[in-house]
């Protein structure tokens, strides 16, 4: 199974590497083949390690440093970065760990991102830096299979870094565009600040058990370093996957291109975070505080970034808020302790925002690249296929029964429900309340789009490309994705059955504490659907018949325009006193003290020479006088001396 | 023998010293200069040989008698240079010679 | 009835050679035809130095263990015969630098003179150098005071002997007033010593002052003082430096490459000699002396230098803050800071001769004084000697060039032993402030932008250097220089070896 | 013959002698330095040469005192006297100006050397100086300095000759007329 | 040939070539092609080097020593360890790098300007090897001299002001210095590095450390560099923040902490805090600078801050993080100079007001530029991560603060280093980037892809620095306590 895992992991970076040796010398469309095969390459490797995982009948021990038995196997290709401390060695090997949760994540991420790289040979056709493309896109595979395969923490933390880097480049594809470059530079530092903090968690982690395998998550610490090793982890964990507060940078993020924001920004690197937290629950276990604080970081966000996607009019930021506000469910899954609830959010939300990024893709691809939803209306007439694709996932985000949202998002909810705590039930209103704003917003953007007559502007630009609505590379993935946004949900019904939860179990199993009875299950799932029925109502009455009128409050409205004024906030308090500070130290300081010291001492010391050259007159009886008035000078000093 | 002692001669020979000190210092005419010149070292000799008489060795007068020697030499080539100047038609006059300075 | 003393003429054998040569050198003067004058006498003088630094070596050899010879009157010892070589080899790099030009021809506008005085030049080189070789020797007062007039009088007659040019006349008269003075302070501490002790050798001196306990004794104390004042003059090391700049810059550039490094040499060594071995009881006096004067002569030296545009008033100076670095190694008053004097006196001499060699090419090429201003672009119209001025002059500074670098260690070596720590940090930051000039210099020669290279002479307007009389024995004289001082920094160990059995 | 003399006339007449030359000799020595017209000054210091020989007669150095009266007030001070002739007499203010701290420094330094040494003499007088006894009647005569020096200061006096040599080959340099490039009109004249 | 005799190699035959340019008429193009011959020459025997050396071993290695000056116990001793082994390699390559650029570009005045480059490796290497205290502080000042010239004759249009400022500064730093190795030679007896015992004298640790924070630089003591680094020929600032500044630092690591332990501790918070402040003061200035040099000039006074955190933690993470960074760095500024160099003599400036748009058609640039300056703001994975890493973990062992501040400056780092990189190549055409401006050319990449290619070997493989800087399986903070013995 190793063999798949350093296949899966390998072949992406292949490609990048033959991508770029090539340069020029192949066509641009080759790249996006050699791309794709290297992708489906990873992805046949993913499934060797998941048989081999799978085939592994009993788990056994593997170097974690701690001794639990675990399924899966650890493999170590050189050691990466060593060095003695103290009469320890800190060592960590370039090592891959194959484990049921990495296998899972394997799989996601080739698999959906094979389908999102076919699709990309479509729709970055005739871009003409594609080449660049494709190896950015390939080597963030590369980066986020190393992250999910990582064998320990400083290895998943390279992947970290790199699938921010990814991110950045692709984020930043045009550079042309000064609104694409700030956005990929606010991407990037505000990961930044997430890696920081998980570094500094590992600094403690270090310094009190010397390594930085998995294994030593499960060594007990002193609660403080626990909570604050915690903290770290969840402070990259919250950058990475843009919750509150550092969420801004993910709907800049939409400048990307559609693909990318339907692979980085959807499917799979924004849920690192939810990935983080199941793979190092072990530690959040110990300070169970700080994974509550988790739990409650996704419930604020996903009412948060709901509420601001009700009045979102990019259709790409509509998505992404959404993605932010699923992403809080799936905190508040791994928060309660859920993680295979949450996994299996993610699962299916890979599927299902994939589905709609891409769709929305596709509508974009038609009509020349506008994105303003109150320019779109009844472009469904034109495009049925993606019409009906979109209807998949739009109902599998809301969780509407059989589409896959309802098994994942449900048994969320209902674990929230299992604490049976204050705080858990707030959670769980707040998770129903969510389901209501997903109905409301999502179905805000389906009936603004794609029902009704064509508004002239997409008549206008509406192109077919070849009697198709797209290329073939576009509609296959759609297609495909749109089966599994449909059925993926099948695979766990919670109260009835479930070999998720089962297969991860080994690696994340579910607290007791956060494991719903099967009424719980019922009732939730009753309320979740009700309320997003409600939404999808509200939606049809306020956007498709004009039954009602949007209440008048402009002060919500501006709010949620504003992003509750997060960016505004953080210019405030961060960037613009940096700025300024950096501004002052130079005035006040560098120039005047450090660079003009010297040139002043320099400058005294001639003014003293200028002294000397004075006394030299010239005139010789000054110097017979400096002689015969050294002499007296000496003869002085030595009598009295003497 | 009797008479001043050679402290005194000594002392004679100090303000022997001083006053052509003095005379380097002030006058600006070469010649003069050099005169004082003269007295500085007529003054070391004065000491030297009253310190010869003190001693009763002959060092001293024998230094003395060189140094008039000597300063015969320094005059003959001050003497010269004052030629010189003359001849270039420049004062006799040395805070004229304040070419080089600074 | 009368009982001369016996003489080792052998232990005079360098002096005499000098002596003989220059008597030679002025007989060309009136037996030799004029066309010839000028080669025959440079050659004699270039014979005679050379027979002078072999006689030195081979005194070098013979007297393992110094006496005084001629009725005591004359040290024959190690250290008189390597301070003799020294001498002789200035003396032989001065030829050489003096032959293609030498000073005394007037002005070239009137061809018939052109060999004016050239036979005596060679003759004063001889006779001022033999005046130092006895300098060095002098074992009393007296000897000391004559030698010291000898070669001072030679010396006067040589930077007047461009007596066309108004500044050589000035520059003489002032040398042989203000010399005349130290000479006449020296004279008169010499008398109050032999006042107080009754006799004037070294020796002599030093045992008096310890049977009869003079140390504390008042004319001996107003003497030394005396004296170690006319030596400062001769040394010029501040506040008796004021001479220095102004005589440098009128002097014949030849004459001033001499002096800057022979006068130096012989001071040095004789003020180490004497205090050594005439008052070595009243060393608290004059190692405070000397460091003092050492300090003064760092400031001085230095902050002048700092404003100077002509290169020789900078190089003088720089020579006056040069004396203050070998008065540290003087005022430590031990044997290292005797080795550091003489170790630091070889590269120093070097320096000091080869830069002023390499400004009187520039000089000899443009017929103007040598500015920054006029020097700019000439490390690349000459390469040769751009690279050795840059040589000397970082070497002055004391970068690792040359043995500067390892005379400033020696001297703070020294200064240290002695307990100075704060003189080590006084020379310290004199080092510091005279990168300034010494980098100025440099920045002159190589990084002026091509226009600023044409300079006004009295000839018109001249591309500096546009194509320079090729002087070869000048680039000999300037690589010989070269050689010492880059050489001295890896052959620490032997020179430091000579001068320890010195 | 002179010792006969001192020892004849007796104390006091060597009192009197000695004021007497003492104070023409500073006399004169101030008038060296005060007259302004060099020719005088050259006159002073012939007086004050002059007196010189009287203190060294009276300290019994009667070669020195014979040597002093020939080389000086015959040999150089004719040389100065030619020069100064030759030159034209030149009158120059007595004090020069130039800058005040100078001529106030030049005061001040040579009065601190001289009232150094004085008051060196003055402390040292009371301490083994003063004292001082009979000297054989050779001393000072001219056998006896020559023997002095032929043995104990042989280099000495060889070396003085060289340095006289120099100083004539020196003084030739510098005073030679021959082929002079800036035309003379005295010498013309003359 | 005798393993030993490398260790003199690598010092004199650059000295020897510049003999020989200095010495033969040679032409422009030979002289060049000598000059890298040479610096080739120095690489491949710094490899053979490498190989002889014995990692496990501890204590100093290849070593020669002959007597220089005998009565004051100086001789002339080098030899290597493993951290100063990396250094010197660091020298060769960049060297080599470095020449071959001012080759690319026909310096004029070929047989000076390759002469001096020469005479500057040798200088270098010197320093690095050399184990007397005098003839390391003679290597030391020996660097000056050909970079005073270098930037002086072929520097920008401030060049004067820029040499005196630079030469001034450090001289004043490395004068004290020798005023303390006097003081310390004469009180333990020998000037030996080797032999010679530690000393508790917090003067003497001073004067050393004043001329090393000024060599780095570390914050306030940087008043030369950003005109030095301004005026300079690229490649000579490339040699100076990549190679020189590391002299500073070696001799810190060598010099100042080993010898004077006490002192060390004593003065331990505040150099971190010099050190800290250099490092968050230089990222600001970097961020707020306008000009491609600038950026990178003062992101090198953060480096040196963060790496002087490293060796003053104390700590053997910090030891060995600090040698990895001092090597990555390097590597990385020697790149970084030299795409500045190519672009300036594209652009004919660096302002990034007059800069932009550049990747644009111009594949190669924009991909060496964004590697390079990825590596440089330590993205994970990368080698500077682990050197960071290192120190930071390091550091953090002393006190949790100085991480904190270190984990807050790659923030900032992440931030000057992409608004360089975008300012260079992204957005809209700069007013002096026209399609004159060409790709990188055959030559240009021949120089920068080695360089990027021994970065990506190093991010691959961190451990081959940090595991062989010192004596496999002794702790470094018991190696330098120790002396290196």
């Amino acid at each position: 199974m190793t063999g798949g895992a350093w296949l899966c992991l390998a072949a992406p970076l292949g490609g990048t590497i033959a991508i770029l040796l090539c340069g020029t010398r192949i066509p641009r469309a080759a790249a996006g083949w050699i791309s794709t095969s290297s992708v489906a390459v990873a992805f046949a490797g993913a499934i060797w390690a998941f048989f081999g995982v799978h085939s592994q009948s009993r788990p056994q021990i593997i170097g974690f440093g701690n001794a639990l038995p675990q399924r899966g196997e650890l493999t170590t290709a050189w050691t990466w970065l060593q060095s003695a401390t103290g009469h320890h060695v800190f060592s960590v090997g370039l090592q891959l760990l194959v484990d049921p949760l990495s296998a899972v994540m394997m799989l996601i991420v080739s698999g959906v991102g094979m389908l999102i790289v076919l699709y990309s040979v479509g729709y970055m056709d005739g871009d003409d830096e594609e080449r660049r493309y494709f190896a950015y896109i390939s080597f963030f595979v590369f980066s986020m299979l190393l992250l999910v395969e990582g064998g320990n923490l400083l290895l998943l933390l390279v992947g970290w870094g790199l699938v921010g880097l990814s991110s950045y480049l692709l984020i930043g594809f045009w550079h042309e565009r000064p609104s694409a470059v700030q956005a990929a530079k606010k991407a990037f530092v505000m990961n930044a600040v997430g890696d920081a903090t998980m570094a500094l968690a590992f600094f403690i982690l270090i310094a009190h058990t010397h390594s930085l395998s998995f294994g030593v998550l499960s060594v007990h610490l002193s609660s403080t370093e626990t909570s604050l090793v915690a903290l770290g982890l969840l402070g990259g964990a919250v950058a990475k996957s843009a919750q509150i507060p550092l969420q801004t940078w993910l709907p800049d993020a939409m400048e990307g291109p559609t693909p990318v924001s339907a692979l980085i920004h959807a499917a799979t690197m924004v849920t690192a975070g939810v990935y983080l937290i199941a793979r190092t629950h072990a530690i959040f276990e110990q300070a169970r505080t700080v994974e509550l604080i988790a739990a409650g970081t996704g419930a604020l966000t996903l009412l948060v970034a709901g509420l601001i996607a009700l009045v979102q009019t990019d259709i790409k930021r509509v998505i992404a808020y959404s993605t932010m506000s699923q992403i809080g469910y799936m905190f508040l899954g791994v928060g309660v302790g859920a993680y295979s609830a949450g996994m299996f959010h993610l699962l299916t939300h890979a599927f299902f925002k994939a589905l709609l990024f891409m769709a929305a893709g596709l509508v974009i691809h038609a009509v020349a690249n506008e994105q303003d939803i109150r320019k779109l209306r009844g472009v469904g007439k034109l495009m049925p296929f993606t019409k009906w694709c979109f209807l998949a996932g739009a109902l599998a985000l809301v969780g509407i029964p059989p589409f896959s949202g309802f098994f994942s998002k449900d048994s969320i909810v209902a674990s929230a429900a299992a604490l049976g705590t204050w705080y858990g039930w707030i959670f769980w209103v707040c998770g129903v309340l969510g389901a209501l704003l997903t109905g409301l917003y999502t179905f805000r953007l389906w009936f603004l789009v794609f029902p009704g007559e064509p508004s002239p502007f997409v008549r206008e630009h509406y192109h077919d490309h070849h009697g198709r609505e797209g290329a073939w590379t576009m509609l296959v993935p759609v297609g495909i994705l749109a089966l599994l946004a449909t059925f993926g949900g099948w695979l766990q019904w919670a109260p009835k059955w479930h070999p998720f939860t089962s297969w991860l179990a080994p690696a994340a199993p579910t607290l007791a504490a956060a494991a719903p009875t099967s009424t719980q299950e019922y009732f939730t799932s009753a309320a979740t659907v009700i309320a997003g029925l409600a939404g999808i109502a509200i939606a049809w009455a306020v956007y498709s018949e004009q039954r009602l009128a949007i209440p008048a409050a402009p002060f919500l409205r501006r709010t949620f325009e504003h992003k509750f004024w997060f960016d505004e906030l953080y210019d405030a308090v961060f960037y613009r006193p940096a700025a300024a500070l950096a501004g002052v130290l130079f005035r006040e300081f560098e120039e005047p003290v450090v660079l003009q010291t010297g040139p002043d001492l320099g400058e005294t010391t001639l003014a003293a020479g200028d002294l000397m050259r004075r006394i030299q007159t010239g005139l010789l009886r000054t110097y017979v006088l400096f002689l015969a008035g050294g002499a007296a000078a000496v003869v002085l000093a030595f009598l009295i001396v003497r | 023998m009797s008479g001043p002692g050679v402290a005194w001669y000594i002392a004679i020979a100090g303000f022997l010293f001083g006053i052509g000190a003095l005379g380097v210092l002030i006058r600006r005419n070469p010649l003069i200069v050099l005169l004082s010149l003269e007295l500085m070292l007529n003054s070391a000799n004065l000491a030297l040989i009253a310190f010869a008489r003190h001693f009763h060795n002959g060092a001293g007068q024998v230094f003395a008698l060189a140094v008039m020697a000597v300063a015969a030499s320094e005059v003959c080539v001050g003497l010269g240079l004052v030629v010189a100047l003359n001849r270039k038609r420049l004062r006799l006059d040395v805070d004229s010679l304040s070419e080089l300075r600074g | 009835m009368l009982h001369t003393p016996h003489v080792d003429w052998f232990g005079l054998g360098p002096i005499f050679a000098l002596i003989g040569a220059s008597f030679l050198a002025l007989l060309c003067a009136v037996l030799v035809p004029r066309a010839a004058r000028r080669v025959a006498a440079a050659a004699i003088s270039g014979l005679g130095f050379a027979a002078g630094i072999a006689l030195a070596i081979w005194l070098y050899v013979d007297s393992a263990s110094g006496r005084t010879i001629v009725a005591g009157t004359f040290y024959r010892d190690r250290w008189t015969a390597l301070g003799q070589i020294i001498l002789c080899a200035i003396g032989l790099a001065t030829t050489l630098l003096a032959v293609e030009h030498v000073p005394g021809w007037g002005s070239d506008t009137e061809p018939d003179r052109r060999d004016d005085h050239v036979a005596e030049f060679f003759a004063l080189l001889l006779a001022s150098t033999a005046g130092m070789a006895f300098f060095v020797g002098s074992a009393n007062l007296m000897v000391l005071f004559l030698s010291l007039e000898w070669f001072s009088i030679a010396l006067y007659v040589m930077c007047a002997i461009d007596y066309d040019l108004e500044g050589s006349l000035e520059a003489g008269l002032k040398y042989l007033i203000v010399g005349s003075f130290g000479a006449a302070a020296l004279l008169f501490g010499s008398a109050l010593v032999y006042g107080a002790t009754g006799t004037i050798s070294f020796h002599g001196i030093a045992a008096a002052v310890a049977a009869h306990g003079l140390t504390g004794d008042w004319f001996l104390v107003l003497g030394l003082a005396l004296i170690i004042a006319g030596l400062g003059f001769k040394m010029s090391a501040a506040p008796f430096h004021m001479w220095t700049p102004d005589v440098y810059e009128g002097a014949p550039t030849t004459v001033t490459a001499f002096m800057s490094s022979a006068t130096k040499v012989a001071a040095l060594l004789l003020a180490l000699r004497v205090m050594g071995t005439a008052f070595p009881h009243d060393s608290h006096l004059w190692t405070w002396g000397f460091a003092a004067i050492a300090t003064a002569s760092l400031v001085v030296g230095n902050l002048a230098a700092l404003v100077q545009t002509n290169v020789k008033r900078i190089l003088a100076y720089s020579s006056v803050s040069h004396a203050g670095f070998m008065l540290i190694a003087l005022s430590a008053g031990s044997a290292l800071g005797a080795r550091a004097l003489m170790y630091y006196l070889i590269p120093y001499s070097a320096m000091a001769f080869g830069s002023f060699a390499v400004v009187a090419a520039r000089e000899r090429e443009l017929g103007v004084p040598v500015t920054l201003d006029n020097l700019a672009g000439f490390g690349w119209e000459r390469p040769f000697l751009g690279v050795a001025m840059w040589f000397f002059v970082f070497g002055f500074a004391g970068l690792p060039l040359g043995g500067g670098f390892v005379g400033k260690f020696y001297v703070f070596a020294a200064a240290y032993r002695h307990g100075w720590v704060w003189l080590v940090i006084v020379g310290v930051l004199a080092t510091l402030v005279s990168l300034y000039y010494y980098l100025g210099i440099v920045r002159a020669m190589y990084m002026r932008p091509a226009e600023e290279l044409r300079v006004r002479t009295d000839a018109g307007v001249v591309v500096g250097g546009g194509s320079p009389a090729r002087e070869t024995l000048l680039q000999i004289a300037v690589g010989g220089a070269l050689a010492v001082s880059v050489g001295s920094l890896f052959a620490v160990g032997p020179l430091i070896e000579l001068a320890r059995h010195a | 013959m002179n010792a006969l003399v001192v020892a004849s006339v007796g104390n006091g007449l060597v009192w009197i002698v000695w004021v007497v030359a003492g104070f023409s000799l500073l006399a004169s020595g101030v008038a060296v330095v005060s007259f302004s017209n060099p020719f005088y000054s050259a006159l002073a210091l012939i007086g004050n040469l002059a007196s010189l020989a009287v203190m060294y007669l009276l300290l019994s150095a009667e070669f020195v005192a014979a040597a002093q009266v020939l080389v000086y007030a015959g040999a150089v001070m004719v040389m100065f006297l030619f020069v100064i002739a030759y030159v034209g007499p030149r009158r120059e203010e007595a004090w020069s100006g130039g800058p005040t701290w100078q001529s106030v420094g030049a005061v001040l330094a040579a009065g601190a050397l001289l009232v150094e040494i004085v008051v060196a003499v003055g402390l040292q007088a009371s301490g083994h100086l003063g004292s001082d006894g009979k000297v054989g009647p050779a001393f000072g005569t001219p056998a006896w300095i020559g023997r002095v020096f032929l043995t104990d200061h042989l280099l000495a006096f060889e070396i003085t000759s060289v340095v006289l040599l120099i100083a004539a080959v020196g003084g030739v340099i510098l005073g030679s007329h021959a082929r002079r490039g800036v035309p003379n009109p005295e010498a013309s004249t003359r | 040939m005798n393993a030993t005799a490398l260790t003199s190699i690598l010092i004199w035959l650059p000295v020897a070539g510049a003999l020989v340019i200095w010495m033969l008429p040679l032409s422009r193009y030979a002289t060049g092609s000598l000059a890298v011959l040479v610096s080739l020459l120095e690489v491949g025997f710094w490899i053979d080097q490498a190989t002889r050396f014995d990692f496990s071993r501890s204590g100093l290695q290849l070593a020669q020593q002959t007597g220089w000056i005998s009565d004051l116990h100086v001789s002339y001793h080098v030899g290597v360890y493993g951290f100063s082994l990396w250094l010197v390699g660091l020298t060769v390559v960049a060297m080599a790098a470095c020449t071959g650029y001012g080759f690319w570009v026909g310096r004029d005045r070929a047989r000076a300007y390759f002469g001096l480059m020469l005479l500057l490796t040798g200088a270098t290497v010197g320093v690095f090897e050399a184990q007397d205290l005098l003839l390391f502080y003679a290597f030391f000042e020996a660097m000056l001299i050909p970079l005073y010239i270098l930037i002086g004759v072929w520097g920008g249009p401030r060049r004067l002001d820029a040499t005196i400022k630079f030469v001034i500064y450090t001289m004043a730093g490395s004068l004290l210095m020798l005023a303390a190795i006097v003081v310390y030679g004469l009180q333990v007896g020998t000037f030996d590095l080797v032999s010679g015992p530690s000393s508790p004298s917090r003067w003497l640790f001073l004067g050393f450390m004043f001329a090393f924070v000024i060599k780095a630089p570390l914050f306030p003591f940087h008043g030369w560099l950003p005109d030095a680094y301004r005026q300079a020929p690229p490649e000579v600032a490339a040699v100076l923040s990549g190679v020189i500044a590391k002299a500073g630092l070696y001799g810190m690591l060598r010099i100042a902490i080993p010898k004077f332990p006490d002192p060390t501790s004593f003065y331990r918070t505040s150099v971190l805090a010099l050190a800290a402040a250099a490092l968050v003061y230089g990222s600001l200035l970097a961020f707020r600078s306008r000009d491609f040099r600038g950026v990178v000039a003062y992101s090198s006074l953060a480096q040196s801050g963060l790496i002087a955190l490293g060796l003053f933690a104390g700590t053997d993470l910090g030891f060995n993080g600090a040698v990895l960074q001092m090597v990555a760095h390097g590597l990385v500024s020697v790149s970084l100079f030299l795409i500045a160099g190519t672009i300036e003599r594209r652009t004919t400036t660096g302002e990034f007001q007059l800069l932009g748009g550049m990747a644009k058609g111009r594949p190669a640039l924009a991909t060496l530029l964004m590697t390079v300056g990825i590596i440089s703001l330590a993205v994970p994975g990368s080698a500077n991560f682990a050197g960071e890493f290192l120190i930071l973990a390091g550091v953090f062992q002393r006190a949790w603060w100085w991480a904190a501040i270190g984990a807050g400056a790659i923030v900032l780092a992440a931030m000057y280093t992409l608004r360089l990189i975008s300012a260079v190549l992204h957005e809209a055409r700069g007013s002096t980037v026209d399609d004159a401006a060409l790709d990188l050319r055959p030559g240009e990449l021949a120089l920068v892809v080695p360089l990027v290619g021994l970065l990506l070997a190093l991010s691959a493989w961190p451990a081959g620095i940090t595991r062989h800087s010192f004596p496999i399986g002794k702790a470094p903070t018991a190696t330098v306590k120790g002396q290196f013995r």
